[in-house]
C-alpha cells in the first residue's frame, strides 16, 4: 500500500559523473519496499517542476527506515534535485510498481544487465537474491558508455558478486556492450534467467535476444509517469493480448510494471 | 460549532464541495492507502464508453509550464466491465458515485445513459461532451450549442439521474453552450474540461504527442477556467462543479467564490495523492476563521477589487 | 558559413526572424540600456488609438502559475502624440516598425490606418482585433469573421502599409477568423493575443484586477499558442508571426517548427530583458548545429511524434 | 542607464525577525545607484516565480562593486530568496527609477519617515545626505510594529543621525506610530522636508499631513511592478493632471517614480 512521506533527507552526494546517491528516511516505505519498485518524488512547493519524477530503490535498510536512490543529473528535475542537501526535505510517494522476483527452477545464473542508471532495482535484486537457496549462481553484466557513467559498480562489488563491466569505450571493463557479456555468459551457462533494466535499446536488445534464444527474461520499463499510482493511464506499454483487435494492448506500466516479462512485449 | 460543508448540486446532496475529477482518479481502488475514499463529497470515475477503447498510442502526456498535455484516448474497459468490476468496490464507501460518460455518437451517449440508468451505487452521469462527434466530422460536441442541446437533451430523456453536462472551454462563448445544456435538462454543470494545446520537441523537430493534440491542465489553467466558472455563474442559475488547476484549499475557495457549487481535484491528484484531504480541512478552517456558517455562505460572492 | 535568419513577411522583409510583441516594449525609448534595437527583425509597438487613452485602475496585473494577467487598458499618447513624439526615436534604428493599432469602433481604424500610411519609418501595421466592439454590445471584433473581413478590409483600403492581423485566442475555430483576416486582404496575421482570464484573491474575498478580467500571457499559454500557430498554418498560406510564452531559443523554435515564419517576445521582455539577444543567437546555433542554411528550412516542418 | 547582471551573493543573513540583508556584487550597478532607486530581482531558472521583484537600494560601496538590499521574507519569493546563500547567483537589473533628491533651501531638519520594509532608500538618502551643506539637521523617525519588524535602526544609528524609534507596541522607542513622532518634529521645526517610504496607509498619513501643512514631502511608492522598465504601464499611480479628464493621469511608478512629491500624488 503506498503512502505519502515528507522525507529527510540523509545524505544527497555525488557518486560517479552527474551520479548521485541520495538517502531517505521513510520508515513505512522502507519497510516493504522490493526490487523493481520505485518512489514517485517530488521536491519544492512551486509548480517548476509540476510533477512528480521516478526512481527506482537501490537499497533499503528497513532497521533504519530508510532507503537509496541512485540518479543521474539529466533535466531540469535532476539537476534541481542534486542542489539538495542533509536535512532538506522531499515529498516521496512509495513503494510503487510490482517487483522483480527470482525466477524458480534456474539451473544456471541469473543473469543482471544493468544499464547505466538501470542498475539501482537490479542491485536491490542481487541483494535480496543472496544466500536465497535458488540463487546458485548470479552474474552482474554492468554496462555503460564510459568508466565516468558506470552505475552502482561498487555496490555491485561490495556484495561479492561476480560483476562483468563493458564500457562502449573501453575506458573500463571490456569494450563493448551488455550485449557482448549476456551472449558469453549465456553461451555457457544454459538454462539461466535475465534481468534488465537501461535504456530502451538496450531492453530491447537483450529482450529479443532472451525471446529468440527462449530464455525467461524479466525486464524494468522506463515510461513517463504523471501519477506513478495507475490511475492516468499516462505510462502505458504495448503488451500482447490475442482477446485485442491487433493483438495488442496498454497496460501501465507504473502499476501492471515497470517489471514485464520480455515475451509479453511489444517493440515498436 | 463546525461549519456546514454541505452543498447541493440539483437533485444530489453532498457532504462537502470536494470532489475528484474525472480521468485523475481511475475507479479509486488505487487511493486506498491514502485516504478514505468516504471523506470525499463525491467520486467522479473515468469516462466510460459503450466499448472498451485501448486508447492513444505513446508518449500521451507531457509536461508543460504548471501543466500537463494528456492525450490518453479515453482508455477505459467499456459500460459493461466497468457496472461488473469497478462499480463492487466504489459502492462499499460512503460517497456518492459520478460516472462520467463519453461518446462520439448520439446513440452511444442514449445506450450508456438508458444502461447505467439502474445501476446500483451510480448517484449521477456527468455528460462529457469534449468529444469530437464522428457525425459532424469530428466537430466536438460540446463547441455548439445545438448539439449540446441534442445529447443532454437524449441523456436526460433516458435517465432518472441527475445529469451534469461538462463543458469544454475551447468555445468563444462558454455561457452560450451552459445555457444550452442547462435549458436541455442538465442538473448541473461541471467546468472546465481540459484546453486543447500541443507541445513540440525542437532537438527532434516532432510533436511530443503520438495523437499530436492534447488537452491541457494543472495550475497554468486557473486564471482560464475561473473566469470560465464566473461567466457561467453570471449566465445560468444551475449549479457548478468548478475546477481547472486547483491545488489547494485557496485555489478552491476561489473557484467557490466565483460561483461554483463544488470544486474538483484533477491534475492535483498526480501531484498531492492526499490533496482531497487537505482542501477540505483547509475550506473548514477558511470559514472558521471567517466565522460562516456554511460553505454556501462564499458561493458566487466574489467582490470587485476596489 | 553562417545561416541566413532573414525571412519575409508578406511584403516586409525581415533580416531575422525575432520580433518584439505589442505592448511588451513600450515605444522602444526604454531599452538602450539592453541592447541596440537594431538587432531585432522588427520592433512592434505599444498599441496606438485615435485618442489618447488613460487606461484602466490599478491593480493591472498579477502573476499567475507561469504567467500573469494584464488590464492595461490600452494606456497610449494618441496617434498624433505618437508620431510627434515617439516615431523619431524609432526611425533612429535599421529595423523595421510595426505599429500596433487599436480601436473599439470601424471608424477609428479606418482614421488611423489613414494617418499612418505616410508616416516615415512606419514599416506596417498591425491590426488588433482583440477590442471589444462598442457597436456590436462589446463583443471582440477578432471573435467574429465578418466583423473581422470587415476592419481588415477597412484597414487593407486605405493604407498601402503591409496589413498584420493580429488574433485573438479566445475563439472556437481560430483558423475561420484567419481565413477571414486572409481574405480581407491581411498581408500576415499575428497570434496569438492574451488568453482572457481572471484572479481572485481568496483572503479578501475580491477580483485582483480592477478590471475584474485581464489578458493571460507567459509560458503557462505556450501549448495553447503553439497549437493556435500550427491549426492557422494548415488552414492559410499567409506568413505568420508566432507568440506566446516564448522565452528562449528552444521555444521560438518550436513556434518557427509549427509554421510561424517570425516569433515575437512578449512577457519574457519583462524577466529576461536581453531575452532577443539570446533567442536570435539560439536559433543562428540550432541551425549551425544542424547545417541549414536558411532558418525558412524549418519553418512548417514539425514531424509527427513516432 | 539600467543593466542586467548576474550578481554573485556576498551575504544574504537575516537581520531581525524575518529581515534579511543581501550584499551583491554587481559594479556596474553599484556605480550608479541613488536613493530611492531600486534593483528587479529573480532568481532561478524555472517559471516558479515567473516575474522579477524590486527592492529598493539600501546601502552602496562603489569602490568594491558592491551594493546592499534589506527585505522582508513575506511571500513566496521572498522566503524563496531568503534560502539562497553565499556564492549563489541573483539575476539584477538596475539601477532603476528616479531618486530622492535633496530639496533645497530647507531651513530646518531634513525629516526621513522609514516605516518598516520602506527604510532602505531612506537609509541611502541619509547616508548620502551626510555632510552635504544642505543638511542641516537631518531626523530619521524609524517605525514598526514591534521592535523585532524594526528595519536597519543600528545602520541609522552607526550613520550617526538622530534617529528616532516608535514602535505600534511599545516594545522599542516611542509606543506609537510615525505620525506621533513627525508631528512632534515638525511641531517645533519650522520649514521643515519630509520624505517618506513606507506601507501605504502610513505613507497615505505622512502625504496628507504634509500636503496639509504646507511641509514639502517627498514619498516612494511600491506597486505591483511586471518590468521596471517602463514599457508595460502596470505599475501605474495616480496623480493630478489638469489637462485630462477628471483631473488625473496614470504615470508609471518604476519609471516616473518610484519616488514622487506628495502634492501630486491622488489617494484612492
Ligand atoms: C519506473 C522508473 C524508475 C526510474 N528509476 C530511475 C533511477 O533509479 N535513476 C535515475 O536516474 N532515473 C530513473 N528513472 C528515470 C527518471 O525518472 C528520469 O531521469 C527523470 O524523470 C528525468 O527528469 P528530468 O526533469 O531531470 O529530466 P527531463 O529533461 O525532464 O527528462 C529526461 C528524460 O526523462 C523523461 N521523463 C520526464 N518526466 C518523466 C516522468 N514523470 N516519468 C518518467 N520519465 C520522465 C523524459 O521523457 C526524458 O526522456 C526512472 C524512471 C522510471 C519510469
Ligand atoms: C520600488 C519598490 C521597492 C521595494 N523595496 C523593497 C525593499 O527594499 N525591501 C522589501 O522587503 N520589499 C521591497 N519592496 C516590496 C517587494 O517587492 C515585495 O515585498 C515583494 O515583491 C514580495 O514578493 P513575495 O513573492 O515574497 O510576496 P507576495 O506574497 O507575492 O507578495 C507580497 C506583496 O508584494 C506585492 N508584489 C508581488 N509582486 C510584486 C512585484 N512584481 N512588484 C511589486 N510588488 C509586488 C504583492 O502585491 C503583495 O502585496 C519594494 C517594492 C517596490 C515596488
Ligand atoms: C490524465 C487526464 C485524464 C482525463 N480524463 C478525463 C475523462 O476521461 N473525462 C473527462 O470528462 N475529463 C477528463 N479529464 C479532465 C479533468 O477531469 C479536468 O476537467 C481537467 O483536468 C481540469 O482540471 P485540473 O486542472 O484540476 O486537472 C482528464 C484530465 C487528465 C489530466
Ligand atoms: C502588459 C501587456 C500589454 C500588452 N499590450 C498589447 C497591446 O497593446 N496590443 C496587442 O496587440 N497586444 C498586447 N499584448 C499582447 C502581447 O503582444 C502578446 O500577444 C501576448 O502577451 C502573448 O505573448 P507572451 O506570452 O510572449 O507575452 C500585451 C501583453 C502584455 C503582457
Ligand atoms: S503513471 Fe498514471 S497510470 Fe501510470
Ligand atoms: S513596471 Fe512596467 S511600466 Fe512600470
Amino acid at each position: 500500500m503506498p503512502c505519502q512521506i515528507e522525507a529527510r533527507i540523509l545524505q544527497n552526494a555525488s557518486e560517479n559523473d552527474g551520479i548521485y546517491r541520495l538517502r531517505l528516511h521513510a520508515p513505512a516505505i522502507a519497510a516493504h519496499a522490493g526490487p523493481g519498485q520505485f518512489v514517485h518524488v517530488l521536491y519544492g512547493d512551486g509548480f517548476g517542476p509540476l510533477m512528480r519524477r521516478p526512481f527506482s530503490i537501490h537499497d533499503v535498510e528497513p532497521a533504519a527506515g530508510c532507503f537509496d536512490v541512485v540518479y543521474a543529473a539529466r533535466g531540469a528535475f535532476t539537476t534541481g534535485m542534486a542542489a539538495l542537501r542533509a536535512g532538506d526535505t522531499l515529498s516521496v510517494v512509495g513503494p510503487l510498481g510490482n517487483t522483480f522476483t527470482l525466477m524458480e527452477d534456474i539451473a544456471g545464473p541469473h543473469v543482471l544487465v544493468a544499464g547505466g542508471v538501470g542498475a539501482p532495482p537490479l542491485h536491490l535484486l542481487a541483494k535480496t537474491a543472496l544466500g536465497k537457496p535458488e540463487t546458485r549462481r548470479l552474474v552482474v553484466i554492468n554496462g555503460a558508455r564510459t568508466s565516468h557513467h558506470l552505475v552502482a559498480t561498487g555496490d555491485f562489488l561490495a556484495l561479492g558478486v561476480e560483476v562483468r563491466v563493458t564500457t562502449d569505450d573501453g575506458s573500463a571493463g571490456r569494450h563493448g556492450t551488455v550485449m557482448d557479456e549476456l551472449r558469453e555468459v549465456v553461451g555457457d551457462a544454459q538454462r539461466c534467467a535475465v534481468y534488465a533494466c537501461g535504456p530502451e535499446p538496450m531492453l530491447r536488445a537483450v529482450a529479443e535476444f532472451c525471446v529468440a534464444q527462449r530464455i525467461p527474461c524479466r525486464v524494468s520499463l522506463e515510461t513517463v509517469m504523471p501519477c506513478g499510482t495507475g490511475v492516468c493511464m499516462g505510462c502505458v506499454v504495448k503488451v500482447r493480448d490475442p482477446n485485442e483487435a491487433d493483438g495488442f494492448a496498454y497496460v501501465r506500466a507504473c502499476h501492471d510494471g515497470p517489471v514485464f516479462d520480455a515475451e509479453e512485449l511489444l517493440w515498436d | 460549532m463546525k461549519p456546514d460543508l454541505s452543498v447541493s448540486l440539483g437533485p444530489l446532496r453532498l457532504k462537502n464541495p470536494v470532489l475528484t475529477a474525472s480521468g485523475t482518479f481511475g475507479f479509486g481502488s488505487e487511493w486506498a492507502g491514502f485516504y478514505d475514499l468516504g471523506i470525499l463529497g463525491a467520486i467522479t470515475v473515468k469516462a466510460v464508453t459503450v466499448q472498451p477503447r485501448r486508447g492513444n498510442p505513446m508518449p500521451r502526456t507531457v509536461e508543460t509550464a504548471a501543466g500537463m498535455l494528456n492525450a490518453i484516448g479515453l482508455q477505459n474497459p467499456g459500460v459493461e466491465a466497468f457496472i461488473a468490476e469497478k462499480m463492487p468496490y466504489l459502492r462499499r464507501f460512503d460517497c456518492p458515485v459520478i460516472v462520467n460518460i463519453a461518446a462520439d455518437n448520439i446513440e452511444d451517449f442514449r445506450t450508456l445513459a438508458e444502461r447505467l440508468d439502474q445501476v446500483p451505487g451510480v448517484s449521477a452521469l456527468e455528460v462529457n461532451i469534449s468529444c469530437p462527434n464522428q457525425a459532424c466530422g469530428g466537430i466536438e460536441f460540446g463547441v455548439d450549442p445545438t448539439l449540446t442541446h441534442q445529447v443532454i437533451g437524449d441523456v436526460r430523456a433516458r435517465t432518472r439521474l441527475p445529469v451534469i453536462a461538462k463543458l469544454s472551454p475551447n468555445v468563444t462563448d462558454i455561457a452560450l453552450i451552459a445555457r444550452a445544456a442547462v435549458e436541455a435538462g442538465a442538473d448541473a454543470l461541471s467546468l472546465v474540461n481540459t484546453y486543447v494545446g500541443t507541445a513540440i520537441d525542437a532537438r527532434t523537430g516532432r510533436f511530443r504527442l503520438a495523437n499530436r493534440t492534447g488537452g491541457l491542465s494543472g495550475p497554468c489553467i486557473k486564471p482560464l477556467a475561473l473566469l470560465a466558472v464566473w461567466r457561467v455563474a453570471q449566465a445560468v442559475k444551475a449549479p457548478i462543479i468548478g475546477m481547472g488547476g486547483i491545488f489547494d484549499a485557496t485555489d478552491a475557495i476561489e473557484f467557490l467564490l466565483a460561483g461554483a457549487s463544488a470544486v474538483a481535484l484533477g491534475t492535483v491528484n498526480f501531484v498531492h495523492p492526499r490533496a482531497a484531504v487537505d482542501v477540505i480541512a483547509g475550506i473548514e478552517k477558511y470559514l472558521e476563521e471567517r466565522e460562516l456558517a456554511s460553505v454556501t455562505d462564499i458561493i458566487g460572492r466574489v467582490q470587485p477589487a476596489v
